[in-house]
């Protein structure tokens, strides 16, 4: 059944029509790119962008590399490092403010306050606080994704339909039973969204700190990773390089969003009998 | 009226004399909310009677503050004037006593059927095999017994309102509250559902309240009929509905004395309607209306 | 008494006919068919309040859906007044101005006041001048007890008065058959009651046709003339109650013994269904 | 649909004017408890950041300007490391950041609100682009800089590019499923009451999508200001990312948290306009909201 569903989904009208836009569009890339040597006049923006099979030659190159696959690990690991300690400080700060009135009186002005400014915004102050460059990546990497999952979190707690606490109260429940209990489960699902909004944000946060602060006026020294690898193909003049860049944080950032889906279903089984 | 009977009720297990004497009493309550221009007299100068044993029914137009007094009632609010007690005792907070059914489902989406009716003896930490026995046994009792394992999203409406049934029941509460637990569902699943709850009620004959804005419904469940006025809510009158029980959907329905009550409970919600329309409420204008209409 | 003498819609009204012919809906969505409607007849006489009873999900929406055009029908027919709506060789109706639906939650614009809610059809035509819609509009709001909320947001108004926005709205466009989709499904049944008579207030002074699912047999009996009940799942007429109470009703009808003698004919049967239904656990549509 | 308490407190609503209802809202608010926590919580992090770089000379905030330093060469006339609300080169990077902003938002409504309308509206059509778009997505934008800066002559240019490609899609994105979110009985019973598709889109698929692409704007301003920092940040002359990241290189550390705190205020004001516009337009929503409010 399933197989048969995944078949009449691969053959549909759908996936053709998508599949002929794609392909359209990179033929209109060939040939734009290729525009010079076809007409021997060059396409506006697109005439100066290396051509697909260009790319694609680049990329078989790369792919034996063991450099580009270090960028690769480098940006993982500090997208799930920012990430994972945006979720361990983000969700408990977002439940307590969400908990205890006195607290959000206090610090949910500050935040909104401060929410604002961007996340890249605090890449010079981040550099002259932390020791190491790894760090200041690091702190801004968790920024990015950190607003985000408070205010979900906030937002899923606050919206917890009053009958479930009431009820729950009327059983008998104890304080920390309801937490653990209501308070927890009903605010999963927007824990779920905003760790998957969160993650899109921290890909963002970390390709522009590793360009900022490797190609920047730093002086490099940040170790690498997929947006530097971009920066440094751009610096270097291999422009074909900058595209295979490109197309790998689509599909490194593509990945770790559908790893937080997965892992989301499963979190919360009781939303797929909707 | 039960007290005489010996044996142990047959689905709470439990012994029907220990709780004889389980009566809510609420004396010249008033509750508003809101302040300065927007200050609201929901309830004002509201007492009544939720006699022991006996299932009682409250019935008024929708929108008035029948549910600011379930509110009351469990204890999640507290009135700003007068008092009330359950068995002579002030009611300060919510209690294991008295155990509240919604309007809409309650039921907690993510547990399952089985999670939903152990809650309470969880929660409580009584993760017990008789909890566990008894909720196999409610389980049953209810009819879900295929459903155990279902989340409250795949029930159909009537399931999930037995489900719901079934997990205040484990907790033997003393008072029972049921805030129109039966709206939304279609009218042949809750002509099913009266059925189904006036047999669990006959059954032991706890202490019942029962809140409504269907005439029908609260005929054929009640034993006392409490008919409230719009707002700001007070007891407008009570009525005794003595027909016999067990009682089924075609026999009360044919009754005359039903439909006696009917016209009866009809024209006192119609002069609470006439006299609410200048307080501006919509669904007051809607009633006289209709009912202006009816006379000329 | 006799059926005929009282219907006095009858006699008047000569546009709206409905002729359900032998129509089959399967749906096909993952590949299993499944019947929505089994072969359904069913034949409204002009003016006629139809009520379509049965339990919820049975389909009975699936046949007023292909009656206003939403969706197709897989065989069998369907005529207005003799004109083919759908049936061989064009498999949908095409949605118009002389069928008009009144849905079951309600689908008045919310962002248009109740004035141009009512006023949208009308003006969409596109035959009147604005200033002559507006006054329509404004006096059959009037008469349907609706001034004062002509400039409110269909959200700011209780929901009683939204149905009765709605119906004014479907009215405006002189339509020759109203649709009823449990309209009243939301309302408690105390609004439901008084909706009820505002409803056919409207009915006595416009006479249309009238096509109303519910599963309220109460709310049936006292509106309509007659009663098709479904069998539940795939839908079929399973049993035709005539209503012989005389028109106009009001609320004493509720109490009276013929009442309940027509509850007790009908009751048996939707029963039946209904705990089918019950018993099966499907969910609700 | 349920008939609480507030949904029949329309009439007496109605009565009460505006201004009644704003004093009341003051008033209430002076009431509670919260301004007082507000002050207190903007205290405690004024006065950590205080006491920790100027006072106790905590070991790694020594280097961090203290809020002394930066308020003083903010407010002052004749600021040290040349930039405060006296100078004019202040209001020159916030100009020049708005008017970056302006051009990309503007661009990016005018262009992904009608895509996601037909997006949203025609199925063939999402067919075709949808999966495209998909695509292209999940590249960050500011992964698209190098390129920018190659297909774009100028400084300018890639900058207001990056910009408007991340607003593009949060409202095109946005747009879509609002068009998408529409009860499909409103355009049903447009079509009963004889509208025809041109006209179903216009009164119907339109207002109907508002609200998400109001929704779809406001994280299309979020992400705009996101983009246009760290453009201004790697190419580009003034703005504010540009005054930020060039104090950094100067050591003119002050300047970094003026420039900070300046975006900060100037992304929340736009993104309150937008909301404002919103509400504008909206009247149906603040009219239904405003009933379940007091």
């Amino acid at each position: 059944m399933a197989i048969k569903k995944f078949k009449d989904k691969l053959f549909s009208r759908a996936t053709f029509r998508g599949i002929t836009a794609i392909v359209i569009f990179v033929i209109i890339w060939e040939v734009g790119a290729r525009s010079e040597q076809l007409f021997g006049y060059r396409f506006p923006f697109l005439g100066l962008v290396p051509p697909p099979s260009d790319v694609l030659a680049s990329w078989g190159g790369l792919i034996g590399d063991p450099s580009y696959w270090q960028s690769w690990y480098m940006s993982f690991l500090r997208v799930f490092g920012g990430f994972a300690a945006a979720m361990i400080i983000g969700i408990p700060l977002g439940l307590f403010m969400a908990v205890n009135r006195t607290f959000y009186g206090m610090s949910f002005p500050t935040f909104e306050i401060l929410r604002p400014i961007p996340p890249l915004a605090w890449v010079p102050a981040s550099i002259i606080f932390w020791p190491t460059q790894e760090l200041s990546i690091a702190f801004v990497t968790f920024l990015g994704a950190f607003y985000t999952i408070v205010i979900n979190v906030l937002g899923g707690a606050r919206s917890i339909n009053k009958q479930f606490l009431q009820a729950a109260q009327s059983m008998g429940a104890s304080q920390w039973d309801i937490f653990r209990r209501i308070v927890l489960p009903a605010t999963l699902p927007s824990i779920v969204v905003g760790s998957a909004v969160g993650m899109g944000i921290t890909w963002e946060v970390v390709v522009a700190a590793e360009m900022i602060s490797g190609g920047g006026s730093s002086g490099g020294g940040a170790g690498g990773g997929l947006g530097f690898f971009i920066w440094s193909s751009y610096v270097g003049g291999s422009y074909e390089q900058i595209v295979v860049g490109m197309i790998s944080i689509g599909i490194a950032g593509y990945f770790s969003s559908e790893l937080l889906r997965q892992l989301g279903g499963l979190l919360t089984p009781w939303l797929k009998t909707r | 009226m039960s007290t005489q009977v010996k044996e142990q009720s047959a689905f709470s297990g439990r012994d029907v004399r220990e709780q004889s004497a389980s009566e809510i009493v609420a004396t010249g309550i008033c509750k508003t909310y809101g302040a300065g221009p927007f200050a609201k007299d929901v309830v004002r100068d509201c007492s009544f009677t939720i006699e022991s044993n006996k299932l009682t029914v409250m019935i008024g137009p929708s929108g008035c503050g029948k549910s600011t007094l379930i509110q009351l009632i469990a204890g999640f609010e507290t009135p700003d004037q007068g008092t009330i007690t359950m068995d002579g005792r002030p009611i300060t907070g919510p209690g294991m006593d008295r155990l509240v059914l919604f309007q809409e489902s309650a039921l907690f989406p993510w547990m399952t059927t089985y999670d939903n009716i152990m809650y309470g003896p969880r929660a409580r930490g009584e993760d017990t095999k008789e909890s566990a026995e008894l909720a196999e046994f409610l389980l049953n009792k209810v009819g879900l017994e295929a459903f155990r394992d279902k989340y409250p999203q795949q029930l159909s409406g009537g399931m999930q309102r037995r489900a719901e049934l079934a997990r205040a029941m484990i907790n033997k509460p003393e008072v029972m509250i049921l805030d129109e637990p039966f709206r939304g569902l279609d009218n042949m699943s809750k002509e099913l559902m009266w059925e189904y709850y006036a047999g669990l009620y006959e059954e032991d004959r706890n202490t019942n309240f029962f809140v409504t804005t269907d005439i029908d419904e609260a005929i054929f469940l009640a034993d006392r009929l409490l008919i409230m006025t719009n707002l700001p809510t007070s007891t407008r009158a009570v009525i005794e509905i003595d027909i016999p029980r067990p009682r089924r959907i075609e026999d009360v329905v044919n009754s005359s004395r039903a439909n006696e009550i009917k016209k009866e409970v009809m024209t006192l919600l119609h002069e609470e309607a006439m006299k609410s329309f200048s307080g501006g409420s919509k669904a007051a204008a809607d009633f006289l209306d209709a009912y202006s209409k009816r006379a000329g | 008494m006799s059926a005929v003498l009282d219907r006095p819609a009858t006699d008047i009204v000569t546009e709206g006919a409905i002729r359900i012919d032998d129509v089959v809906k399967i749906y096909d969505p993952d590949g299993a068919a499944v019947m929505a409607v089994d072969h359904c007849s069913i034949d409204i006489p002009a003016g006629e309040i139809c009520m379509i009873v049965g339990p919820s999900g049975c389909g009975k929406t699936t046949l007023l859906n292909a009656i206003a055009g939403f969706h197709g029908i897989t065989s069998g027919s369907i005529h207005l007044d003799g004109e083919l709506l759908c049936g061989p060789g064009q498999p949908q109706a095409e949605p118009g101005s002389d069928r008009i639906v009144v849905f079951q939650n309600g689908a008045l614009f919310p962002w248009k006041t109740n004035l141009d809610n009512i006023a949208f059809g009308p003006m969409m035509a596109g035959k009147l001048s604005k200033q002559e819609i507006y006054d329509k509009a404004r006096a059959m709001m009037a008469d349907a007890g609706l001034s004062g909320t002509e400039n409110n947001f269909p959200g700011e108004v209780s929901s009683g008065l939204r149905r009765r926005v709605e119906i004014v709205r479907a009215l405006m466009n002189d339509p020759k058959v109203l649709l009823f989709d449990e309209p009243y499904r939301a309302l408690d049944s105390l609004t439901k009651s008084v909706m009820h008579e505002a409803l056919l207030e409207i009915y006595y002074r416009n006479k249309v046709t009238i096509f109303f699912i519910t599963h309220d047999l109460e709310e049936a009996i006292f509106l309509g003339h007659r009663l098709v009940i479904m069998s539940s799942r795939p839908c079929k007429p399973k049993k035709i109650v005539e209503v012989d109470i005389p028109h106009p009703r009001d609320y004493s009808v509720l109490t009276s013994p013929r009442f309940r003698e027509i509850m007790n004919e009908a009751k048996g049967v939707v029963h039946e269904e209904a705990q089918k239904a019950f018993d099966a656990g499907e969910k609700e549509g | 649909m349920s008939n609480t308490l507030d949904s029949t407190a329309g009439p007496q609503g109605a009565e009460v004017t505006t201004m009644t209802l704003t004093m009341h809202r003051v008033s209430s608010w002076l009431k509670s408890p919260r301004p007082y926590l507000m002050l207190i919580g903007f205290a405690a992090v004024l006065g950590f950041w205080f006491l920790s770089v100027e006072i106790w000379k905590l070991p790694r905030f020594v280097d961090m300007p203290g809020p002394t330093e930066v308020f003083s060469e903010w407010f002052s006339k004749d600021p040290y490391y040349g930039l405060s609300i006296y100078t004019p080169e202040y209001y020159k990077h916030i100009g020049i950041s708005l008017r970056r902003i302006g051009f990309a938002f503007l661009l990016a409504t005018g262009l992904g609100v009608p895509l996601g309308l037909f997006l949203g509206w025609s199925k063939s059509f999402r067919e075709y682009i949808f999966p495209l778009f998909e695509v292209l997505r999940p590249i960050p934008v500011l992964a698209w800089v190098p390129l920018a800066i190659i297909m774009f002559a100028g400084s300018e240019t890639p900058v207001i590019f990056l910009t408007f490609l991340a607003s593009f899609f949060a409202t095109t994105l946005n747009t879509m499923l609002g068009v998408e979110s529409i009860d499909e009985s409103y355009s049903r019973a447009a079509r009963c009451l004889g509208a025809n598709r041109w006209q179903t889109f216009r009164h119907v698929v339109v207002p109907g999508a508002m609200p998400y692409i109001f929704t779809g704007l406001q994280i299309s301003i979020g992400v705009a200001w996101f983009s246009l920092v760290a453009g201004e940040m790697v190419s580009g002359q003034y703005g504010l990312g540009y005054l930020i990241n060039t104090a950094y290189m100067m050591i003119e550390y002050p300047k970094i948290i003026i420039g900070m705190i300046t975006l900060g205020i100037v992304g929340y004001s736009t993104s309150a306009l937008v909301r404002l516009l919103g509400d504008y337009l909206m009247q149906w929503r603040v009219r239904e909201l405003a009933l379940g409010d007091n």
